[in-house]
């Protein structure tokens, strides 16, 4: 009982990594039909912006030093600011273009991102101890979870309800929605859609920013990849979870989260390297039994 | 009072003129119908006034302001209201969803309410389904419900691009009994794009009909709809000045 | 070719709202049949069960008493049925003559061969002058010329038609009017005419039916619906009265 | 030309190897510079050519060509084994003599590259082997447990080498093993497999390298799990120790050391030098390879009396325990890496590296081995 | 009415202007003479066959594909298996099935071969992902990418997992590389002028209206996931006798974006734009290059520093991109007079 109770536990944490890492992606997806792929370097910015510019191998901790409560507004604010300074300078300019070319020059943004990192950090991973002792485990039900998995679940889920109740009730919820769709007729009804979208930039920026933090105080490490995979199923998750459902991208985020988790238990030891296999192939069927994403509502395919 | 004034505007998509020199006037209150032939660009007429296509020349100033050059949101938060040609509603939001985002700019918010239930008398069809995904609607039930959103802004001026377009005949009279009753009451001044010189007559007011990209013949609606010199206009035998 | 197409008793419902009850009507080749009724009545929903873009919850689709519900879109117009769409609906990137070509290409034509008889239904519907325009650039009432244009291809048993002349004057739709009439006159095939332009329905149709929340109410000559209590009162506006003076 | 030996490097200058190739290169080019001081080789002045690999494989085929274009007599090629050998095969069609900086696969040399290639390291199963071996003897460890991260070949080079050696320990057992990637963001379900398992191990064989080994390392600290970590070369260096504060009970084996308590004194002299050259204490014991590498070669090229390749090779492969600053280096006309070599031990107690012992595997890992791997 | 001319001579001019194009750049790497210019040339080319693949599949159906890398990592492993001398084989990949692990093809067979067997197994997924249109067909293509490397990066027997495969031959002659990418832009062009390219593109635009138009859009698409497959898989094996190693890493994600990026800076809905955006950033790239190794100005050296070379590629994409939309040719071929329209 309390192994199935761990492997659950086990499952959340990493699940609610990547549904953190969903709701971003998600978020801007959802207002501009953008897949973001700059969202991992932003994740990676904002880890190293606790560190001093250094091309060292030996990290020089500058902000990472600041107690908590002003740490953490202090990364906020950096993926915050990083993401409305890509709107504004970059994603502004390729409103009404097609994905494609969007996607693209999200791509190229990250790394440009990515390769200002290099340039100031070098390629080597910095190491960072931030919150040791949240790899606590506390004990819950006769399972032991370390204090900042607990901490990652609970975050993900509080946040998924703010946002959905944000979205959902708020005029600018609205809003943000409807310039998703239709960005020309949105302002011809008075939305001053550049700034509903800047406002989903920081949010999203936010986000990435609170994945960062959980990311470098679970691996002390500060690496310039470190967005990129969780990004990549984020991606996946935000589409198979359906487009523009923020629960979707997080049930889905938890999902695959669940699959990797599991099958890492169940698989046999010659089969374990196997195992994103196995997650991938879940995904294409997933895909296939539901294309428009598990939380489509069936109204919102469109008619002939 | 003058409302909006056009003045000599040019629009050009890459090569093509679609506009060269338009230019017309609309008091407070009035209605003003225009027509003409397919691609004569009464279209882009309507759209540069929202300030989605931005004129190469010429100036348009509406409450006194000129607003060429200004964001389409706000020009609508001056109180210009538009229904775009073909039916562009927010395919995935609900119906309601849908009207309350006209509200947005809107101090008023008892008006606000009060003209959600005259919406939803005028389009019963809309206050049933309020809940359901707009994309799900026919093609006149989305046609009621682009009405229905512009008219819930509280405009001063509302600009439809052909009111009547997949409206069965019953709803085109309820549409233009409401607009008329609108002006009669609360002054909304009326700015249509109709291809039915019928319907203009049967509703009055003041008429100009488009032809490459010019205005090219202007009067009271009753009168030009029977003349001649409109079907000579259209089909473009002898020119016409304005 | 097919000599008829019918609907037998089909019913469409979307979660909980009946769009069509147990709807049965016929369209013979060679005749223009009418469809009118209210906003939302089912009409487009009726073509799109006839064309395959649209699964009957009961009921079937008869082609010259072959059941062909069930069948994809694509293998229905395959099987002669041809239609356009209540939106333009055009291949917007490219240009006219391919939009017409592709029709050709789906109905298994070499290109060569698609693009031969492209041009000569240009000519026959007199929009040549169009052709190598893309057809994202078209105004609105050349967009549904080029879309008919484009069901004609390889003359289809039955055309439907819905709402063609939306957005068109008079004079427009008098010209579609004897378009439509060339075209059963000519390429011998069955038209079904969506529209709320009543005159023109009136004008061009030997049949019509009228829909009205899902139901047939109504079916027979111009001049029957004409004079139709029921589908004045449920359908004719007040002014636009039946003499079909709004066109 | 005659007046010069030319050394090219086609390594790279930017991308994630250059965090490898760089130091190892800085310290190449030390030996090189002591080797010029001291008059030269064969009385020639020894010149350098550099070409950036920029971390990609096709980039690397033209930097290789590109130093040879430029005359190289010695093509180095980038530290790692996947990295560098577009530019070994280059070298190698055109008969030059290539040096991998630091590789630790049996391919980087005869197997994957040809005769005429060879690597400056030791092989990783050396290092999984020493492990495995000075562990039973020196912790008395009996039950291990093997945590894999498949992500590169030297990860399983370390417990390839850990697996040859575990039969030849009497009594020793394998009571549970895992797998996992670098970038697995949490590793909680591996973790929850060891602390399942009915008898604790003494031993944790974990094969992994940086960045991923860092993130494994503090989760598994931070799950109660105290027993002994054994590792490969790869997480030598203290720079990330501040990532898993106070980290004891860990040990890893090292070519040198570079915490300046090197038992032999030289070592120590060399970092100085280090860091009088870059500026900086070397990262990690991965600098070392390059200045045996440079050291091996000219001796070799100084026996053969010439640079010719093949005469170059063949007095390569007859060193047998050949001495050097990091231990003796030996090549065959069968291997050009080491399959056995003297480790240095060291500890990690309480966030503070220490050298604690010395070892060299009781025997030296079979070729046939190593290649079937 | 003017007679229409057909479709071959009047789009014919694309192919040949493209195949000059490269001749010229063929020529000039024999005239250059250099060992690493040939085989930045050669690089170049390879790179115009795996956009030029990307452009038959995702140019005509508007679907982006983050999945064919995959096929270029199945032609690449496919020609290392048939090419590699056995001895090394039976070393290195034992679990080959034993008619391959005897066989050494010259690297002229092991090619097509290799491109035969992507577009084989680009069949089998494409039956079941072409069912799929917009953003989750391109989430299962990059599903496939992802369960491609995962197996070949763990299969030890077969693949060597993630160790890099050598002995496969090199080749560094310029010319088998040139006809390749010869081959591989007459197939685009073929495929673009043909019945399945016009359908795809038409379905592309409104795949409503295709299918009332009698067109199976999963059987054109399956169509062209094949044919492109089958140059991505030619382009693959090309690539591993120009390097002479294989890794699965190398065909993943940084390929992917690489080669998507130059197709849609290119223009993605253009055979020419997929040849001219490889030959310009490529082109850009070279330059940054030499001003980072230092470029003399008179008497002062230009250097740029390391890494600025990456942040200024990106830079250059994202402002081409924003001055035009639909990339640098946009939808448009290139023709005797310029550009057409496509
Ligand atoms: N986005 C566009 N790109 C290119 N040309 C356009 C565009 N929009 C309109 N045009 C062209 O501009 C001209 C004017 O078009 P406009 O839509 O304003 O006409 P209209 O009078 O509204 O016609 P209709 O009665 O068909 O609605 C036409 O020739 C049309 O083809
Ligand atoms: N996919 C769908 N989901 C939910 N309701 C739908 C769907 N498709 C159609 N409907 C509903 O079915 C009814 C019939 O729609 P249909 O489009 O057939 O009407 P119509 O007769 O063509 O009307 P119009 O004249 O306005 O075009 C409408 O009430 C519509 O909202
Ligand atoms: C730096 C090292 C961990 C790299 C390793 N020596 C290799 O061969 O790849
Ligand atoms: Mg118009
Ligand atoms: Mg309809």
């Amino acid at each position: 009982m309390t192994e199935i109770l761990q492997v659950v536990f086990d499952a959340l944490s990493l699940g609610s990594l990547y549904a953190l890492g969903a709701l971003g992606i998600a978020l801007i997806f959802g207002v501009m039909r953008l897949v973001n792929f700059a969202h991992g370097d932003t994740m990676a910015f904002c880890v190293f912006a606790m560190l001093w510019p250094s091309v060292d191998a030996a990290a020089i901790v500058f902000a990472g030093n600041l107690p908590a409560w002003l740490l953490i507004p202090f990364i906020l604010a950096v993926g915050a600011g990083l993401s409305v300074l890509s709107e504004i300078i970059v994603f502004r300019r390729f409103r009404n273009t097609n994905p494609a070319t969007m996607m693209i020059a999200s791509f190229a943004l990250g790394f440009v991102i990515r390769y200002f990192l290099l340039m100031l950090y070098s390629s080597r991973p910095k190491s960072i101890d931030l919150w040791s002792n949240l790899g606590l485990p506390v004990e819950i039900l006769g399972a032991r979870i370390p204090l900042l998995q607990v901490i990652t679940i609970v975050t993900a889920i509080a946040i998924l309800i703010a946002l959905t109740f944000f979205l959902k009730r708020t005029r600018f919820g609205l809003e943000m929605r409807a310039a998703a769709e239709n960005f020309t007729m949105a302002r011809m009804l008075g939305v001053r859609a550049n700034r509903v979208i800047m406002l989903a930039f920081a949010l999203s920026g936010m986000l990435a920013a609170a994945v960062a933090l959980i990311l470098v105080t679970q691996t002390g490490t500060a690496d310039i990849q470190m967005g990129g995979n969780i990004m990549l199923i984020a991606f996946i998750a935000t589409v198979i979870g359906g487009l523009g459902s923020l629960p979707g991208a997080v049930f889905a985020g938890f999902l695959i989260g669940a699959i990797a988790t599991v099958m890492q238990v169940v698989l046999p030891p010659e089969a374990r390297p196997f195992r994103d296999a196995f997650v991938y192939a879940a995904v294409i069927a997933t895909l296939i039994w539901r294309p428009n994403g598990i939380f489509m509502p069936k109204s919102a395919k469109q008619r002939v | 009072m003058t409302l909006l004034s056009v003045n000599d505007i040019t629009v050009r998509y890459g090569r093509l003129t679609a506009l060269r020199g338009a230019s017309l006037t609309l008091n407070e209150g009035e209605i003003l119908f225009v027509t003409g032939p397919n691609g004569a660009g009464k279209s882009t007429l309507m759209k540069a006034i929202a300030g989605v296509v931005k004129p190469v020349g010429g100036s348009i100033a509406f409450r006194g302001e000129t607003i060429s050059g200004r964001s389409p949101e706000d020009i609508a938060r001056m109180g210009f209201s538009m229904v775009p040609e073909g039916r562009e509603v927010f395919g995935s939001l609900t119906i309601e969803e849908n009207l309350r985002l006209g509200i947005g700019m809107r101090a008023d918010r008892d008006q606000a309410a009060r003209d959600l239930e005259m919406v939803y008398s005028i389009f019963p069809v809309l206050l049933s389904r309020r809940h359901q995904h707009a994309g799900a609607l026919s093609g006149g039930q989305q046609q009621m419900l682009v009405i229905g959103r512009a008219l819930m802004a509280g405009p001063k001026l509302i600009a439809i691009d052909e009111p009547s377009l997949g409206l069965a005949p019953k709803v085109i009279d309820d549409v233009y009994q409401t607009l008329v009753k609108l002006r009669d009451t609360i002054g909304l001044t009326l700015l249509i794009v109709e291809q039915s010189a019928t319907r203009a007559k049967l509703t009055g007011g003041r008429m100009i009909l488009m032809r490459s990209g010019e205005v090219a013949l202007e009067g009271d609606a009753r009168e030009l709809a029977s003349s001649d010199a409109l079907k000579q206009a259209y089909f473009g035998y002898g020119e016409h000045g304005k | 070719m097919a000599q008829k197409l019918a609907a037998d008793m089909v019913s469409v419902a979307f979660e909980g709202l009946r769009a069509l009850s147990n709807v049965t009507l016929e369209i013979p080749a060679g005749r223009v049949t009418g469809l009118i009724g209210p906003n939302g009545a089912g009409k487009t929903t009726c073509v799109n069960v006839l064309t395959g873009f649209q699964k009957p919850s009961m009921g079937r689709v008869m082609l010259d008493g072959l059941d062909i519900s069930g069948l994809p879109a694509h293998r229905v117009r395959q099987t002669g049925i041809a239609r356009t769409f209540q939106s333009g609906r055009l291949f917007a990137d490219l240009t006219v003559h391919e939009n017409l070509e592709v029709t050709g290409v789906g109905l298994g034509l070499s290109r060569r061969e698609a693009s031969l008889k492209a041009d000569a239904l240009l000519d026959w519907i007199g929009i040549s002058a169009l052709s190598d325009r893309l057809a994202g650039g078209l105004p609105y009432t050349d967009e549904r010329r080029v879309a008919i244009g484009r069901a004609l291809m390889l003359e289809p048993a039955f055309l439907l038609l819905d709402e063609p002349a939306a957005g068109m004057s008079a004079e427009e739709a008098d010209e579609l009017s004897r378009l439509i009439h060339r075209i059963t006159d000519e390429v011998k095939c069955g038209v079904l005419l969506i529209e709320h332009n009543i005159g023109l329905v009136l004008k061009t149709c030997h049949s019509i039916y009228v829909l009205d929340s899902g139901e047939i109410i109504e079916f027979g000559t111009p001049d029957a619906i004409k004079a139709s209590e029921k589908v004045r009162h449920a359908y004719m506006g007040t002014q636009a009265d039946a003499e079909g003076e709004i066109l | 030309d005659d007046d010069k030996i030319v050394v090219g490097f086609a390594t790279a200058a930017s991308g994630f190897m250059q965090a490898y190739d760089k130091p190892a290169q800085d310290a190449a080019m030390i030996k090189i510079d002591e080797i010029n001081k001291a008059g030269g080789l064969l009385g020639k002045q020894i010149e350098v050519v550099t070409a950036d690999t920029k971390t990609d494989r096709a980039e690397g085929a033209k930097a290789g060509l590109e130093v040879i274009d430029k005359g190289a007599d010695l093509v180095v090629v980038s530290c790692d084994y996947d990295f560098g050998s577009p530019a070994a095969l280059a070298a190698e069609s055109a008969g030059k003599i290539s040096f991998f900086l630091c590789a630790e696969s049996i391919k980087a040399g005869i197997q994957g590259v040809g005769p005429h290639s060879f690597s400056a390291s030791v092989l990783a199963p050396v290092q999984g082997a020493t492990m495995a071996e000075w562990a039973y003897n020196k912790k008395n460890a009996r039950k291990f447990y093997r945590l894999l991260d498949t992500w590169t070949e030297y990860n399983k080079g370390i417990c390839d080498g850990f697996d040859w050696m575990l039969p030849r320990l009497k009594d020793a057992k394998l009571v549970g093993e895992d797998t996992f990637k670098n970038e697995d963001a949490s590793i909680a379900a591996q973790i929850t497999r060891i602390k399942s398992l009915p008898e604790q191990p003494d031993a944790i064989m974990l094969c992994s390298m940086m960045p991923g080994v860092v993130s494994a390392i503090k989760q598994i600290r931070a799950a109660g799990i105290t027993a002994p970590i054994l590792n490969g070369s790869g997480v030598d260096g203290s720079y990330w120790l501040s990532a898993v504060p106070d980290l004891s009970n860990f040990f890893t084996p090292v070519q040198g050391s570079i915490y300046g308590d090197d038992p032999n004194k030289d070592v120590t002299a060399f970092n100085a030098k280090y860091k009088e050259v870059t500026g900086a204490d070397p990262s990690s014991q991965y600098v070392y390879p390059g200045y045996v590498m440079i050291d091996v070669w000219a001796k070799a090229v100084e026996r053969a009396k010439s640079t010719d390749a093949d005469a170059v090779v063949a007095e390569l492969e007859k060193m047998k325990d050949e001495p050097t600053l990091f231990g003796p280096r030996s090549f065959s006309s069968e291997i050009h890496h080491q399959n056995r070599g003297r480790y240095l031990i060291v500890e990690t107690d309480k966030g503070k590296p220490r050298v604690i012992d010395e070892w060299t595997i009781s025997e030296a890992i079979p070729v046939d081995y190593l290649v079937s791997k | 009415m003017a007679e229409r001319a057909s479709i071959l001579s009047r789009t014919i001019a694309t192919p040949v202007i493209l195949g000059l194009l490269l001749t010229a750049i063929a020529l000039l790497a024999l005239l250059m003479g250099s060992g690493p210019f040939n085989q930045t040339i050669i690089d170049i080319f390879i790179r115009v066959i795996l956009v030029v693949g990307l452009y038959i599949f995702i140019g005509n159906s508007g679907v982006i594909s983050f999945g064919h890398i995959g096929f270029t990592c199945l032609g690449a492993y496919m020609t290392a298996w048939l090419t590699i001398p056995p001895p090394m084989k039976k070393m290195a990949l034992p679990g080959l099935p034993g008619f391959v692990l005897e066989a050494k093809l010259p690297f002229w067979v092991g090619v097509p071969a290799a491109a035969i067997f992507a577009a084989l197994i680009a069949f089998f997924f494409g039956k079941i992902l072409m069912r799929l249109s917009g953003i989750a067909a391109s989430i299962a293509t990059f599903a496939m990418l992802a369960l491609i490397n995962q197996i070949y990066s763990n299969w030890e027997d077969v693949t060597g997992a993630t160790s890099s495969v050598v002995g496969i031959p090199i080749n560094r002659s310029i010319w088998p590389y040139f006809v390749a990418t010869l081959v591989a832009v007459a197939i685009g062009y073929a495929y673009s002028i043909s019945r399945s390219g016009l359908a795809l593109r038409a379905a592309r635009d409104e795949a409503t209206a295709a299918a009332a138009s009698g067109v199976d859009i999963p059987k054109e698409r399956l169509r062209a996931f094949v044919i492109s497959a089958f140059v991505m898989g030619g382009g693959g094996a090309l690539y591993a006798h120009s390097v002479g190693v294989v890794t699965p890493d190398t065909f993943y994600l940084g390929l992917t974006f690489i080669s998507l990026s130059m197709l849609v800076v290119g223009g993605m809905g253009s055979l020419s734009g997929a040849v001219i955006g490889v030959v310009l950033l490529s082109t850009i790239i070279q330059i940054l290059r030499l001003f980072e190794k230092g470029v003399a100005l008179g008497d002062t050296v230009l250097t740029i520093p390391n890494g600025v070379q990456e942040i200024a590629i990106g830079v250059i994409m994202i402002v081409i991109l924003m001055r035009r939309p639909a990339g640098l040719i946009g939808n448009r071929e290139v023709g005797w007079k310029g550009f057409r329209k496509a």
